[in-house]
């Protein structure tokens, strides 16, 4: 029986009571909502992109502490990074949040515990595996930033379209 | 105390024995749902065991002894419900939601016309919202709002302009959040010196208190079995005889027809015209069980039990927790069933309930499938605890102990 | 002999060993209902007495619990159909009937335009017409029917004249009252080619045969869980994906929504848009038990094994009775299922019924909720004997000897 | 246990083999039908009335063997008799068709019994009353004829209306 300890994190109540990036950003900042409809939580990604750089993030919102810890947690994690890094970590941080409650204790070598070094603060959000009603409530800022970049206009690409 | 033993209760629903995180269950989520008596799974397994066979135009034995289970069951819940017109006003649905729907598509549907007002209140619960603003999509209906007032009750005060063209209104017997009581009457005497009907959603009432139908003078009454000790996947329709006889069917299939032709089709009199297809058969046998349970404790005493559980636990939570805990309806037992809205400062009702389930106990976060009364409060969501006929002080001590937590961790 | 031990079930069904008028009971009312094995009620009492909870939005253990099984038995569900989409595409309702009035109230009303066709067919029940014939009165839709044959096939000399505007095909997999198997994938391409979907009633084919939703290549498939071993109470629609998701809400409520003001609401996406109200959850632990004891058996075992049984059942008939026992559907077992419909000469069904019951014997007399059917071959009503995984070559000992008194006594 | 000799006596055999006053009468005979949906079984009553008495009746239809004999023997047992009587006999015979299971065994005084006495060969029906889903069958035939006697226009009647 997983204990509350493993969910609430001190870093996650930390987050929760401070959030990091909180506010908005005005255009040409893309504005997306997040909705999770079973518990009524909502975050609102504003999301800067420059030069493939997501070089500012902020966030609205209100919810259960999973669910603001993890955008706060987000927005520190990803601002700042290029966008192929941030793309990274969402990959990343979903990946741990599909693992096996069992897989969450693997040792050394496991894909879990290679998550886990790569997200460094995020995998505090480790825990929130064994509660499985609370998935939700940690990808939701996730989903949402997903889909902030995808309707980021492509300006200044050089690659091609 | 009443009349009634609830530690007998306790003792008769297996469910409270359950061990959650190394401590006995706390229960308290029965608005959600009720915990079932050994009684009534017996009366299931019975039913499976011995009597099983599809209902109606059967010769054999068992289809005979099925059918007068179905029957029977529909005999008690008139019994139950004091109904004027006995067991031919009892329609069996699936739910509390399904009766509404029909109520809408049949009876709406029929005999509401563009401009016509169904009037709710702003505590309704989704199953008596959604049905309406789907009428209204297609017959052009407005749906009108009773408001609730900062004291969690309804606010009559503009009741007689708010029934300007109201042909039907359709009030929650006690809210599912708040734990108001609506005065039923009195609105089932507004309604009816407007020329309006009048629907109650007894989801709650009809669990929790007794209900007599000759009394209430109402047109329309739904209910759900799951919440009053009985099966789930059973509801109930109840509307006056010459209502019903007026209605149209709703779903079409078996058993709601006289005849049936390559051209069209008849339908069949009575309740069964509302019963398309084969019905919820064992789940009537275990709903049987749980009437005469119930009737055994008298839903006067039930009513009164969980009155008191109600007061003490509001006045302990206002003792324990000076504010940092604010309930969301009214503070007093005036009127008010047993379910108690939560508003823990800075802690969310998700966090809320995630502490309690380390403790066993059973809370339920969320906005209760009453999206416009939370709005209307300004909150995303509450944690509700509500009783039920077992449960105890004891699952109060508990429920504070583990809120201490919440509000410690959290501090 | 098939590699299933029909005596094994036999003993798995506690109803049968129930005693009836001094003999032990002959149940051949399958097609009616199914008899229940232990282990599905066991998994409703189990669900009762350790997980009962509300399903969604709970975040106790309990909750959590009820929501793994509930959600549990659509994958079941979804696995047993080897459905294209997997359980998103799984709706449970309250029984068959409610499936097709859903597909015509969401599906139809969204879809059918005035002067569009249904084509149907001659020996559809009920559940698969009225629907039908009620948005024809709402929606100006055509109801057209493919005729079944004097061999009680159906006939499809001039399916492609029968086409003409049709926008949906909906026949059954297999009738329930002349056992006649329906070519599904020869009409599913039918209608493809023509640009029409079709939908299939599969409330005896699915639980008699084994379907692979996949190889069928339909678009809508409807079933009972109380015809498959399961509970009363529970129903499937299953529709592709992308149809699904196409499809407006069926009954408004609670757990089928986004979000709702006073203004309006947005309907959820998924399954659950279509499953308003609370659903019948312990009936799906019982279902998922039926379905794991069913694919135990093996669905290909079943059919074989009934389809013997119907086989011998067909040749004694015809060789005890010489013609005074007439055979309403196929008399080989071609493409045919365990479903044997009976004229009796000179004897009413209802008389051959209440001898037969004398004799513990269930049969069930009347028109079987076909009656276009019953008017398409001149009858009021046939007395109806069919099988289940549970049936022996013994009943159909018990079937004749009482059959032969009925004649006598009457002759 | 009932036995199936209770139900299916040899006069209801009988009459069900060779129903009475079966057929059609013309206009102005009265023509109702009647039905039971449940099992199929249908029933048209021709009745015709002169000066308050009954004095013809046919029936057309079909059914199971108790809802054909029932209707034979009503017809051989109302036919020629006034109105009054009628409706008496139909009475008596609905009054029979609701006596509980235990009070058809009863002995005499009890008012089964008299029922049973009065009903002569209508009699034979009693033993429907143990297989309580041929009720109905029974009493097609009954209901259909009361009907059709409500419908007979109040001609020739001196008794005022
Ligand atoms: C072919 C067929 N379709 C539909 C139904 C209706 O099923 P239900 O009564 O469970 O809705 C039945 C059974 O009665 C059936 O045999
Ligand atoms: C007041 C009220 N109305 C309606 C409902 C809906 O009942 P059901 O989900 O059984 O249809 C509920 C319970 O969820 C309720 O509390």
């Amino acid at each position: 029986m997983p204990g509350l300890d493993e969910l609430y994190r001190e870093i996650i109540l930390d987050h929760y009571r401070s959030p990091r990036n909180r506010g908005e950003l005005p255009p040409p900042a893309v504005r997306v909502e997040g909705f999770n409809p079973l518990c009524g939580d909502e975050i609102t990604v504003y999301a800067q992109v420059e030069n493939g750089v997501l070089s500012d993030i902020k966030l609205t919102g209100h919810g259960c502490s999973i669910s603001q810890s993890s955008s706060s947690l987000m927005s520190a994690a990803v601002k700042g990074r290029s966008l192929e890094e941030v793309r990274g970590t969402i990959a990343t941080f979903k990946h741990l949040m599909t693992a096996h409650e069992e897989r969450l204790d693997e040792g050394p070598g496991s894909s879990v515990e290679a998550d886990v070094r790569r997200l460094g603060e995020l995998a505090a959000l480790a825990g929130v595996v064994k509660f499985p009603v609370r998935i939700k409530c940690a990808t939701l800022a996730w989903n949402t930033l997903t889909q902030a970049l995808d309707e980021i206009p492509v300006v200044g690409d050089t690659s091609g379209v | 105390m009443t009349a009634f033993d609830p530690r007998g209760v306790r003792t008769d629903v297996p469910l409270t024995r359950r061990v959650i995180n190394g401590r006995t269950i706390t229960y308290l989520d029965s608005a959600a749902s009720s915990l079932t008596p050994r009684t009534v799974i017996e009366a299931m397994d019975r039913y499976y065991e011995n009597y099983h066979a599809n209902v109606h135009r059967g010769v054999y034995q068992t289809a005979n002894e099925a059918t007068t289970i179905y029957e029977g069951a529909r005999d008690a819940v008139a019994r139950f419900l004091n109904a004027p017109g006995g067991s031919s006003e009892i329609v069996f649905t699936k739910n509390t939601t399904e009766s509404f729907n029909l109520i809408a598509r049949s009876w709406g549907a029929t005999f509401l016309n563009p401009g016509d007002v169904v009037l709710l209140t702003e505590m309704e619960h989704h199953a008596n919202i959604v049905p309406w603003f789907q009428l209204r999509d297609t017959q052009g209906i407005e749906v009108r709002f009773i408001p609730v007032g900062d004291d969690f009750r309804l606010d009559l005060s503009e009741i007689d302009e708010l029934m300007r063209d109201v042909k039907l209104v359709s009030v929650t017997g006690m809210s599912n959040v708040l734990g108001t009581i609506a005065p039923v009457r009195q609105l089932a005497d507004v309604a009816h010196r407007h020329g309006a009907l009048i629907a109650v959603d007894g989801a709650q009432s009809v669990a929790h208190s007794s209900t007599d139908l000759v009394g209430l003078d109402i047109d329309f009454l739904a209910f759900s079995a799951h919440k009053m000790l009985g099966p789930t996947g059973l509801g109930v329709l109840w509307a006056r005889e010459a209502i019903l006889d007026a209605m149209p069917p709703f779903m079409g299939g078996g058993g709601m027809i006289l005849d049936v032709s390559l051209d069209g089709f008849t339908p069949a009199k009575g309740p069964s015209r509302f019963e398309a297809g084969t019905p919820p058969i064992a789940q009537t046998a275990g709903f049987s069980a749980a009437l005469k349970y119930l009737e055994g404790l008298g839903m006067a005493n039930v009513a009164a039990y969980e009155k008191e559980l109600t007061g003490d636990a509001l006045t302990r939570l206002a003792l324990e927790f000076e504010g940092r805990v604010r309930i969301i309806g009214p503070g007093d037992t005036l009127e008010r069933g047993g379910v108690i809205s939560l508003d823990v400062e800075g802690v969310h009702p998700h966090d809320v309930a995630q502490v309690l389930d380390q403790f066993g106990v059973c809370v339920r976060p969320g906005h209760h499938c009453a999206k416009p009364l939370m709005k209307r409060f300004g909150l995303a969501a509450t944690a509700r605890a509500s009783f039920g006929p077992y449960s105890l002080v004891e699952d109060t001590d508990v429920l504070l102990e583990a809120l201490g937590h919440a509000v410690k961790m959290f501090g």
